[in-house]
């Protein structure tokens, strides 16, 4: 066995054969994937602190109804009124948190990033398939992010209806109570579906093609694996919200009756349409994360993955489950009962997928030799609680059960453990990770603990409560539970609710400043920070424009920790050639194509 | 249509100006008689002056069951009902608003008073029930009640609005830009609220008492078109041709059906 | 996944893999172009819930829109969609011209530049004649919100309630101008990239028998736009 | 304050309440065996110095183990709680001596509608009332939601009955309350600023009251 040289690799430091350009064009109008990723961070980390801050106002009304919100005094009287927020405020807050997070946070977080970031690092290319089409697609997701938060500065101010804007109420503006903010929302869902699909035709498009040669699609990182199949769901489901979006648009401006009933228009037409993209959209927030954490726990476990192929095929399987369970979020709405039997059953079955995932992370954990890095932390925690958010899922899936527990804070409780615990502790496992290929440093380790720790007690304090306030029958987005009887003895826990979720608010302020002072003061980083495997390690941070010099080989699979060949390093990237490999035989047609 | 949505994306900053606006509290006073409005005309002008009085027999007003709102319910030592027809003795009929629908000459403007018209939500109802109001001049929504309200304005001239006062206290003021005869205000917590708004671009206007009087004052010479509103039964017109500083009859009698 | 450990013996070696076997322009497009199907998918499959889901029947086919004119409207976009394959053929023949005399032969021989310029012509005479059919309808009172009050077809409407779907007017206001009107968008782009295409590409005769990418590309749309328009057709005008 | 579902209050409280203390029990043994798992790797299987992980990809047998298992789970659960959703929510599970009341709901307040005397709804006798719903104790009940603006959902919590009214369709559901006392009905979509203040009192009578109480609704002449 020979020992591997961790020489350096065939990284291409030198920008000498590009011309210089000058910072509009680098910085601004780049069409740099890895640019183009990193805009996308810091405009998705903005709309989730826009969506943090419209979730406190919430948790303060909830907690506290009626009350005076402390600085509330700088919120327009047509919001806020001597302090207390109003009703048709309330609302605006609930539909505008939700559509932020969803469509302007997280997904663009795990998608606009790291897809961006991550596809043409890990398959060894240097670029995007169509990077001016990719440059595009950021400056359209930032387009519409900017039309969603006019909306909150036009008379009436933001989009009403929830996120999931259910037609006849977002449709007609006497009824909702707003009119240009309700079409604000769905033009802006308009450029966001244009933009999503762009980025969409870009990543599968370069995973496709431009995998480095050896790059085999079984070699392929789970990460890529993850997003290669977001894509193809974005893809598929974005157009379908865009037609709704723009009948939608057209009931509201120009007087069509798509989704009116009184000239035989279809409200459940909007919830169908809706929730054939709204399914395929959830798994959009969850399967990068899933990949992501994949890499993350093979990393921090030194061990191989357990069962790659298995998680291949169960990404696969959620995919494809995930299009035919959109009528699990209409049990109650009026749709015919058998179909709710076929739905639940589809719907138990992606449970089937999401447990071996689960139990495949623990398996790579099994007789690991784990190494607790932030990202690890993170990473353990979003298993942990994605179970939870998964679990809790069951109960909804069970159409009887479901009956109590539709649209009550239990559903509230679920999706944040999913969407939370879930995309959002992936995250924080992520953004840590690969911030070194980013900016050239370390994240603070110290902060990034202590930010983990603090996180994962005050998120459970936050959401757990709510299955419980849930079950007791709390409907969601109501303005005040006190008016209730049946509500009015839960409204303790809805303090302590409160109380927690500001203070996980609070703690975030560790994790923006981690960020940010690690961006110019954080320890350099040496090249392969992590001991990982990934391609995109055989590079400098942060990594050069144009990536390598020469495309560079692949010669094993992602994960390869602890292999026998690794001598007495416990990991082989993917680029080491050890003397008992060949160079990969080169594609007969040139996979380039330009 | 789409223009305007482009331009008011545009113009999205100005914008936080005009939500502004909307909402502004004022702390003006009450006025002390809300439905009439003083303008700024000279007392010299004509008056016109009369009774307005139905014939038949009233419908009935529904009664109100306020039980789910106890604190409304308190307010009131007998079942309060709707006031759809407020008759007063000798068959006289409230709540008729009186203005001058055509003989002001065109191009004459008139400033509008700075004292708000004040609506107030008071028992889960609208105090006044009937209410005139100029064009620019502040109309002040109070809630009394420690209930929700949400007041919701049906209208086609002006632009509509749809606010809502969760505590006690609350006050939103709002302006309405063009005549309109009338806006309907109603509130969808409690079903049984409506209260009706006549805006007009004079001041020659009114609303008939309890005992159905109603007098417009200020009144240039000329000859009017005096049309009565009653929500239940419809308009009426009269014609009425003032000289000077005279007080000139004109009653109306509705035709309960 | 392989859990035996490699000997010394060598491993062999891996071939990269092609990718989809077709270069990314093309394999874009194609990703693309599922991507529409979804969202006409979207609109086609909510027309159909809700025309069936009607109480009253639609108006006759041909009472409100013209059939006729729609139809060579069809024929029209089925040629610009022959004249596509013969300007493909003709750059993978080489033939770069716009039309050479061919000896023996009366008809000249068309090139990629006259053929594309026929693609093109027929594209905007779709446009065109869309557009003529948008301001009849609307001048007959035939709008997105259904028949306008007091127009001629209000009156045949009111004449005659089920030759005209009276009840249902409004709908089929609706998603007739949705339908057609985004397929008509769709063209309206095919010709705008045919347009630019022809002249930064085609008539500096950029393209050769090795690299015609870009008319395969724009090909490829448009034998798309033209399938979904006999489909519209099909169900908005025939049915 | 209350650690569980609210009390019983129908029959579909029964099957409801077994079937989420069924799930909770599976659910609590996989989320025990999850986080239970993952404790004991961590402090078990934790970096030190001289130590490795051990090389494998993975076994078959336990990936096998570990998909057959929650899919059997799962078949079973969704056949059994089938059998309970068409009990709940078929049409034609609806009890043909069900009493059936009309049930209107509107920007914001519920207006139900009452047979009256002769027990049918859609005579000249029927009465309407708002935000009260007044039934029969052990009565089978068949409301019929209509909605007259936008989507809302009737919610009685302690029932486990909800189901959305949709503007444009006529839908039917059905309960069978258990208990005499006063409920509440929630409006469980959101309809607008006034959503949570669409509140209805509901009143779980005995045969006798019902009809003291229709009776004396006949007498007040309120319709």
């Amino acid at each position: 066995m020979t020992s591997v040289a961790h020489a350096k690799p065939a990284g291409g430091a030198h920008d000498a054969h590009h011309a210089p350009m000058s910072f509009w064009r680098k910085y601004i109008f780049s069409t740099d994937h890895k640019i183009i990723g990193i805009q996308f961070l810091f405009v998705s980390l903005f709309f989730l602190l826009v969506g943090g801050l419209l979730a406190m106002q919430i948790r303060w009304q909830l907690g506290f109804p009626g009350k005076p919100m402390p600085g509330g005094g700088i919120l327009p009287e047509s919001m806020v009124s001597g302090g207390v927020i109003l009703p048709e405020y309330y609302i605006q807050l609930v539909t505008m948190h939700g559509t932020f997070m969803v469509f302007f946070a997280i997904m663009p977080l795990l998608v606009g990033v790291y897809a961006n970031f991550l596809i043409p690092l890990k398959i060894g290319t240097h670029d995007m398939a169509f990077p001016r089409i990719n440059m595009w697609s950021f400056w359209l997701a930032l387009l519409a992010g900017l039309i969603m938060l006019a909306g909150f500065f036009v008379p009436d101010g933001a989009a009403r209806c929830g996120w999931t804007m259910y037609a006849p109420c977002s449709a007609r503006p006497d009824l909702s109570g707003a009119t240009y903010s309700q079409q604000l929302w769905s033009i802006s869902i308009v450029v966001l579906g244009l933009s999503s699909v762009m980025g969409s035709v870009n990543y599968i498009t370069t995973i496709i093609n431009h995998r480095a040669p050896g790059m085999t699609w079984f070699r392929m990182p789970l990460s890529v694996w993850a997003l290669f199949i977001t894509a193809i769901l974005a893809v598929l489901a974005l157009p379908v919200l865009q037609g709704a979006a723009i009948m939608l648009l057209f009931d509201q401006t120009i007087g069509t009756h798509f989704f009116d009933p009184g000239a035989g228009g279809q409200p459940l037409l909007w919830q169908h349409l809706f929730w054939f993209f709204g399914h395929p959209e959830v798994y959009i927030l969850i399967l990068p994360a899933m990949g992501m954490v994949s890499d993350i726990i093979a990393n921090g476990s030194r061990k191989p993955i357990f069962g790659y192929h298995s998680m291949v095929f169960a990404i696969i399987g959620i995919a494809f489950l995930g299009w035919i369970v959109w009528g699990h979020h209409m049990f109650m709405s009026g749709m015919n009962p058998t179909l709710g039997s076929t739905f639940m059953v589809s719907t138990l079955l992606i449970a089937v997928p999401s447990a071996v995932k689960v139990f495949n992370w623990m398996g790579t954990m099994w007789r690991g030799n784990l190494r607790f890095h932030v990202p690890m932390l993170n990473a353990i925690g979003f298993v942990s609680m994605f179970t939870i958010g998964g679990l809790s899922g069951i109960f909804m899936a069970a159409t009887p059960v479901d009956i109590p527990i539709h649209d009550t804070q239990f559903i509230v409780a679920h999706l944040h453990y999913v969407l939370f615990g879930g995309s959002l502790f992936a995250l924080f496992a992520a953004i840590p990770y690969w911030y070194p290929k980013m900016f050239g440093r370390m994240m603070s380790e110290r902060i990034g603990k202590l930010h983990f720790f603090l996180t994962f007690i005050f998120y459970n304090m936050t959401f757990f409560p709510m299955h419980i306030i849930g079950m007791g029958g709390q409907m969601r987005r109501i303005y005040d539970p006190t008016i209730y009887d049946f509500l009015k003895p839960q409204q303790p826990i809805n303090e302590f609710i409160s109380y927690s979720a500001f203070a996980l608010f609070a703690v975030q302020i560790l994790f923006a400043f981690n960020f940010l002072w690690s961006l110019k003061f954080g320890k350099k980083a040496p090249q392969n920070p992590w001991e990982d495997n990934g391609m995109e390690w055989s590079l400098p941070n942060p990594a050069p424009h144009g990536n390598w010099d020469k495309t560079p080989n692949v010669y094993r699979g992602p994960y390869e920790f602890s292999a026998p060949e690794a001598g007495d390093k416990d990991y082989l990237p993917q680029y080491v050639k050890l003397p008992t490999d060949r160079d990969p035989i080169p594609a007969p047609l040139s996979a380039g194509g330009h | 249509m789409k223009g305007r949505i482009f331009s008011v994306v545009g113009g999205m900053f100005l914008l936080t100006v005009c939500s502004k606006g909307d909402g502004t509290v004022q702390a003006a006073p009450p006025a002390a008689q809300p439905a009439v409005p003083t303008a700024d005309v000279s007392a010299a002008g004509g008056t016109i002056t009369g009774k307005v009085k139905f014939t038949g027999t009233a419908p009935r007003n529904p009664a109100i069951d306020m039980s789910e709102e106890a604190a409304c319910k308190a307010k009131y030592k007998t079942t309060p009902t709707e006031e759809n027809v407020v008759a007063g003795p000798a068959n006289a009929l409230a709540n008729v608003f009186v203005y001058v629908k055509a003989g002001v000459p065109a191009g004459q403007t008139f400033t509008a008073p700075t004292t708000p018209v004040v609506l107030d939500q008071d028992g889960c109802r609208y105090h006044p029930h009937v209410l005139g109001i100029m064009v620019g001049q502040p109309l002040e929504i109070l809630n009394t009640d420690p209930v929700l309200h949400n007041i919701k304005a049906i209208a086609k001239a002006n632009r509509p609005f749809n606010v809502s006062q969760p505590t006690a206290g609350m006050k939103t003021t709002r302006t309405f830009a063009a005549p309109e005869v009338m806006i309907n205000l109603e509130c969808n917590v409690h079903g049984w609220m409506h209260a009706y708004a006549g805006v007009r671009p004079d001041p020659f206007f009114s609303v008939s008492k309890e005992d159905g009087s109603f007098t417009i004052t200020g009144l240039p010479p000329g000859t009017y078109t005096i049309e009565a509103w009653h929500e239940k039964f419809g308009t009426q017109t009269a014609t009425v041709t003032i000289a000077g500083t005279e007080t000139k009859p004109a009653n109306f009698t509705f035709a309960a059906h | 996944m392989q859990t035996t450990t490699m000997t010394d013996a060598m491993r062999p070696p891996v071939p990269a893999e092609p990718g989809a076997g077709v270069y990314s322009n093309k394999l874009g497009m194609w990703v693309f172009l599922a991507s529409d199907v979804m969202f006409f998918t979207a609109l086609i499959g909510s027309y159909i819930v809700l025309r069936f889901g009607m109480a009253t029947s639609w108006a006759r086919p041909g009472a409100v829109l013209n059939v006729p004119l729609t139809g060579l409207n069809t024929f029209l976009l089925i040629c610009s969609s022959v004249s596509m394959v013969k300007a493909y053929a003709a750059i993978a023949d080489g033939k770069k011209y716009f039309l050479r005399k061919v000896p023996g032969k009366t008809l000249q021989d068309g090139g990629l530049k006259f053929w594309m310029l026929i693609t093109i012509i027929c594209g905007a005479g779709f446009v065109g004649v869309q557009v003529f059919e948008y301001i009849k309808l609307v001048g007959h009172g035939f709008t997105p919100t259904g028949y306008r009050e007091g127009s001629v077809l209000a009156e045949h409407a009111l004449a005659d309630p089920v030759k005209y779907g009276a009840g249902v007017a409004g709908m089929y206001g609706s998603t007739f101008f949705t339908m057609t009107g985004f397929h008509g968008f769709h063209v309206t782009c095919g010709v705008i990239s045919m347009l630019y295409l022809y002249f930064t590409k085609v008539l500096p005769e950029k393209y050769s028998p090795q690299d015609y990418r870009g008319i395969e590309v724009i090909g490829l749309y448009w034998h798309f736009v033209d399938l979904v328009w006999i489909i519209l057709f099909t169900i908005v005008y025939l049915i | 304050m209350r650690w569980w579902l609210p009390d019983a209050g129908s029959t579909f409280a029964r099957p409801i309440d077994t079937l989420f203390l069924a799930i909770l029990i599976i659910t609590g043994i996989a989320l025990v065996v999850v986080e239970v798992g993952l404790v004991t790797f961590v402090i078990k299987y934790r970096a030190r110095p001289g130590r490795k992980a051990f090389y494998t990809h993975g076994s078959t047998r336990a990936e096998v183990i570990w998909t057959a298992i929650p899919a059997v789970t799962m078949v079973a659960l969704g056949l059994i709680s089938n059998h309970y959703w068409v009990i709940m929510k078929d049409k034609k599970s609806i009890p043909p001596n069900a009493y059936h009341l009309g049930v209107h709901a509107k920007q914001f307040e519920w207006q139900v509608t009452y047979p009256g005397a002769d027990e049918k709804l859609g005579t000249s006798d029927d009465f309407t009332v708002r935000n009260q719903l007044h039934v029969i104790v052990d009565q089978p009940t068949a409301v019929e939601l209509t909605a007259e603006d936008v989507i809302h959902s009737f919610f009685v919590p302690e029932w486990r009955v909800k189901q959305d009214a949709v503007p444009g369709m006529h839908i039917t559901a059905w309960f069978q309350a258990t208990k005499t006392g006063e409920y509440e009905i929630g409006c469980a979509e959101l309809c607008g600023m006034g959503h949570y203040k669409m509140r209805a009192r509901v009143f779980v009578h005995t045969p006798d009251e019902y009809k003291a109480w229709v009776a004396q609704q006949a007498a007040g002449g309120s319709e």
